[in-house]
């Protein structure tokens, strides 16, 4: 075991961290300490852009692709260093860590060609196509259709929690391809074309106020033959595999993320005075602790063989998050809940109280974590499947 | 002994609950968070059909002449339907200051008009942050010394209207000037009374909020489908509703409890009230989360109501000391300072 | 509503207290303070018969069968009283409590004649015999059966964790009595001696190294063909009402048990230091806060109607109780761990510390009762029954 | 950075996991616990056969030359097991004491002796109690200001052996002549790596019992049928194990996290030594407590093994510190005490 990192390690840490420290003082000095995923969102695809350029995109994938070729711990140093330096949230997030690599894992040689380097380069913002509005927590039950039309699917349907949906050029699409067909039997992976007439995006605006989900409805949209990820029919073992992309070393990225907003708790703790609160300091030294072990725990699973823990993650950033937002509202008082126009801490940790209620839904509730973990690491019965349709 | 509602406080109860399931629809509550925070004609109907805007008060001040079990029980309907209405800022807060600290002809002066609706009136202690302070035509001031009646209309008085978590009782910021202050008479009494008051009207707020919290999951649970079974077969769902269940029950003891013991004079009403303050809030914040959780997605949208219970859930926990300050009045109370 | 009490009530409450001072600064001085369920039976039984011959027994019940018709608000106070007296646990809490108000509620006139007064006199002890080792949480699934056989009932089979079973003469089994049926249909409500050679008690030893249960063996025991309650078959009925009855008043005394625990745990507190550290101070308000709850609760449930709230007792208390034994380890820290001449109350603590883990597990398991709120107080769907045998 | 076992280390835990598995019976082990608290026959195994009495200690002192991590990886195996041994006792407490603040004299004595199983040693804080005090000939006593070397066979030496809570880890209450006790040289260096090494090694016992724990409970949960079911198929206590293993895949990055830190001298090794003992020790006092649960009444009696580990994880939560005290050493260690 060891923890640290080599001198080569480091040399490539440096480089990353000049080269982001140039530009974000430089021509995106902008975008700094943006921690939004919808502020400006063309100031960020031409962020996209200059890392594909700069090589700095994709920097685990193969340079055949446009990327770096990085190893593991070079992987997981820039994303540090992305953090550190304040840059931007990603985005392109879906395409650099799910689409990507479930490409890279499942397309043809011909669909790695096409797909891969317009995501390394910037040109390809993607957004996912999974839950539905009655294929929420029951993500197999899923009823958009799609069939061949000539060379083309066709494809008819409603998709929810389309994250990023308004910004993006490409949606993945887990469609009902085998009429008749139930569960997780039937359905087909497809890449598709955001903009066409028979795709419409609709916004959902969500607890805090904001829209960052939609709602993406599919009325007749088309998509080329040959833009399917897996067999026909073979599309769940696809959308399964891409879960677990989730996992990779963008978590450290997110991580970064996670070390800015207790930061900020602390920040506003030792402003007010709370720091000196001894249950307000048990409840912070949680958090740090919570904190360092994510880290910990991404570490082990990237060093080799994690078995089945990795499937505690979810739900330990989740529940870490809005345990966090909490604390933060607890260390600010009745002064978190106001606007005011001297404290910007305020406002953002007030968002992270409402925000953070969406991490243990989104991606699999805590309670779809449980049975996950239950079921498949553990070895527990399987919930039986109802008769209600 | 009789730890139950009477008729007549069963029929109070009856009638408040109907009164706001009909009245203070999710429609109208989302118009006044667009606004002001007050559902002006559910206020009017409030004060002036149904004559509850003094429940608390002496009928000899314009009040219903009844006592602090039957104002938790109209706080408690209030909450479960996030009422839109400043009846926590003048009914539990400035009224039954100016009555425990005001002159008799303060207490004429304004109780009257605070009872029929016609003065809005509120309180801010030391941050200047008052409850409804945007609406308020009288804001009852608490500077740690002295307790000031301070009015909207003197020249000198601005008020900022806040943007607030919880918009169905925006903070107002307020700027005065203290010697254009009318001090009440005994400021201990009034600042008892408000803390005694305010604590139980806020808990039993947060005992109807986390009722209706409870109520509509239970409601969703039994209509959601996933995995072809309605949510609330899962096991994880049912417990999770019943621990729910466990700690209301438990924050509804603690609301009449604390309003019985503030009525009879108890030796233990203001332990009471910090124990119905801190449980009762603690029980909504996470039952308002937990509603949140059960709904899943839709759960997170701004269409539902879920983070109208969330917000206000959130608002009732700070807003007069938090829970943790409350717990520690109480291990003061019980004597944790006396030398063993 | 109204929680004081009348001066009617509170005269009662006088003339209570001053027998018990009386008895327990008397003949009884070396009963006072004694919290162990299973401590000096013999003396116990001095003390049960002491309290019939006084008319203290069971004050609830009516002066036909030894009791002394007491108001709601006079059994409550009395309990109140007993405890604040230092009065011994019952030793037939089984028989004043269960057994008793099932035999009032459930018995013809002959029964309630021949077994209500010798249990007010404090001459018979009882026992419950519910739980067999594979019947647990699952209380219907009994495989006790029994048969007539000429004017007697037949017995084989085994309980476990009956209570007390080692002092007691009777004790109330649920058995089968229709062969080939299954769960809660074909049982039957028997009431048994203990004192048979057909009967054997064999003690249990549980985590805290005492034997307080037992299990018990029938294997041919007897009893008349008349010491049945409620109709053959129709055992099951007469089995949940008692359980019922478990929320009667006295709850409010063993609230006094825990208020005993819980001024043991604040006196540590105060003496070690502990009652300074704002963490303990949390804790020690929320258990006295929590001890309040279940008090008012208990009024609310004794004073009319409380519907389905009643339900939640259990958990309640059951989980305060656990929680304050890891309250009392945390407040005493390694000294809580060993034995100390000098410190009896670290033994006392340690010992709920221990024994209160079971709490959450006897007459009904925390999520045996979850399921019950969820079930008949909220109207969820009832758990599957599966066909394992 | 590989933050996964070596082949070599990976293969020490397979040896210790078997070792235990093989000798650290639940028979022997209460054999134990009714004598003196120790497997006599099981450490001179461990020591002599296994040769892991000294796993951290250098070659030259007679250990085996290996690091932090190699002592956790032994440690582990030994908690999942609740050996009765004094591991910890002698190879986390004192003699890390001894190699980190002793003379090169003091090394030499006793280093090769520990290592071997020939004396057992153990360590006592300011309360004079020495966990497997009863059977140690050598004490490493922190007085506050110096570091103690105490013999058992001193004359003026005496121990108490203790009924205790964890009988496999009895406390010895000890007394003796300071004026006949050898100090330490370096006593700050003593103490540091006490409570360092210590505080891991604790953190890596719980790790092992509670994985124990979650392994057993699994077992029963599949086996048990209640309903007609098997209870592991409800979901209640599905989620409560899936609860079990998100924390104790926590507590098993604490614990390495740690440990490498520690070899590595890592500028966070003692705040991750903190982090572990606070984080693995409630998880086991957690998973020790839902072992009980979700065996039901037969994981409340005293031939079950359940409380063996209850027991265990109460004493690892307070020796050297309870989990409440580390955090407030990270709260120290981050900085919340500079100002704003």
């Amino acid at each position: 075991m060891k923890l640290g990192f080599d001198p080569d390690e480091e040399a490539f840490r440096a480089e990353a961290a000049a080269w982001l420290e140039a530009e974000l003082t430089g021509p995106f000095a902008d975008l700094r300490g943006i921690t939004s995923l919808t502020a400006m969102p063309d100031r960020r695809r031409d962020w996209e852009r200059r890392l594909g350029e700069a090589g700095w995109s994709c920097v685990g994938w193969p340079t055949a692709f446009g990327g770096r070729g990085a190893t593991l711990g070079q992987q997981v140093l820039f994303a540090e260093e992305y953090a550190r330096a304040g840059a931007p949230p990603r985005l392109n997030h879906i395409g650099v860590e799910l689409a990507g690599p479930t490409i890279l894992a499942f397309g043809t040689d011909a669909q790695k060609q096409h797909f891969l380097p317009p995501i390394a380069a910037g040109e390809a913002i993607w957004c996912q196509g999974y839950s539905e509005p009655n294929a929420g927590s029951d993500l197999a039950n899923v009823r958009t259709r799609a069939w061949r039309d000539g060379d083309a699917w066709v494809i008819e349907g409603q998709k929810v929690w389309t994250s990023l949906a308004q910004f993006s050029d490409w949606i993945f699409v887990v469609a009902r391809t085998q009429e008749g067909s139930r569960g997780p039997k039937g359905l087909s992976f497809l890449l598709v074309p955001v903009d066409q007439p028979g795709v419409t995006v609709r916004p959902i605006h969500q607890i805090t106020g904001e829209a960052e989900f939609n709602e993406t409805f599919f009325d007749g949209a088309r998509t080329p033959a040959d833009h399917i990820l897996g067999a026909p029919g073979a599309g769940w073992e696809v959308a399964m595999a891409l879960l677990g992309f989730e996992r990779g070393v963008s978590t450290l990225a997110q991580q970064m993320g996670f070390r800015n907003e207790l930061d900020a708790v602390i920040a506003a703790a030792r402003a007010n005075g709370a720091a000196r609160d001894p249950l307000i300091r048990q409840r912070i030294a949680q958090a740090e602790i919570g904190l360092r072990l994510m880290r910990y725990g991404a570490l082990r699973m990237l060093s080799g063989d994690p078995g089945p823990a990795a499937m505690t993650y979810k739900i330990q950033w989740a529940t870490w998050r809005r345990d966090l937002g909490a604390l933060a509202m607890t260390v600010l008082g009745v002064a978190g809940e106001v606007a005011d126009a001297e404290q910007a801490t305020s406002a953002q940790l007030a968002h992270l109280f409402l925000y953070s209620r969406a991490d243990t839904i989104y991606g699999g509730t805590n309670q779809i974590q449980r049975n996950l973990i239950a079921e498949r690491a553990l070895g527990l019965p399987r919930e039986p499947r109802g008769d209600l349709s | 002994m009789q730890f139950a509602f009477t008729d007549e406080q069963a029929m109070i109860a009856e009638t408040a609950a109907g009164f706001f399931a009909e009245h203070a629809t999710s429609a109208r509550t989302r118009a006044a968070m667009a606004d002001n925070g007050v559902d002006a004609s559910l206020w009017q109907a409030f004060t002036q059909e149904l004559g509850l805007g003094g429940v608390n008060l002496p009928e000899a001040h314009g009040g219903a002449g009844l006592g602090m079990v039957e104002m938790a029980i109209v706080a408690e309907a209030a909450g479960a339907h996030i009422a839109a209405l400043p009846l926590l800022a003048g009914c539990a807060l400035a009224a039954p200051g100016i009555l425990a600290g005001g002159t008799d002809e303060q207490r004429r002066a304004w109780l009257p008009r605070i009872a029929s609706g016609e003065v809005i009136a509120t309180f801010a202690g030391l941050d200047l942050l008052a409850p409804h302070g945007g609406v308020a035509d009288l804001f009852v001031v608490d500077t740690g010394s002295a307790m000031l009646i301070v009015r909207r209309d003197h020249p000198a008085t601005q008020v900022t209207t806040l943007a607030t978590m919880d918009a169905t009782r925006p903070y107002g910021r307020l700027r005065f000037d203290p010697t254009a202050a009318e001090p009440l008479a005994d400021p201990e009494a009034a600042r008892a009374a408000i803390r005694r008051i305010g604590a139980i009207a806020i808990a039993a707020d947060a005992l109807g909020g986390a009722q209706s919290c409870l109520d509509r999951t239970v409601r969703y649970a039994g209509e959601r489908v996933q995995f072809g079974r309605t949510i609330g077969s899962f096991q994880a769902v049912k417990h999770r509703l019943a621990d729910m269940m466990v700690a209301i029950e438990q924050a509804r003891s603690a609301v009449y409890w604390a309003a019985c013991a503030q009525d009879e004079a108890a030796s233990d009403a203001d332990l009471a009230a910090h124990a119905a303050k801190a449980f009762a809030t603690d029980t909504y914040a996470r039952c308002a989360g937990d509603m949140i959780q059960l709904h899943g997605g839709i759960g997170f949208t701004w269409e539902h109501d879920a983070h109208l219970f969330f917000r206000r859930a959130q608002a009732d926990r700070t807003l007069l000391g938090t829970p943790d300050w409350h717990r520690e009045q109480v291990a003061r109370l019980i004597g944790l300072d006396l030398a063993a």
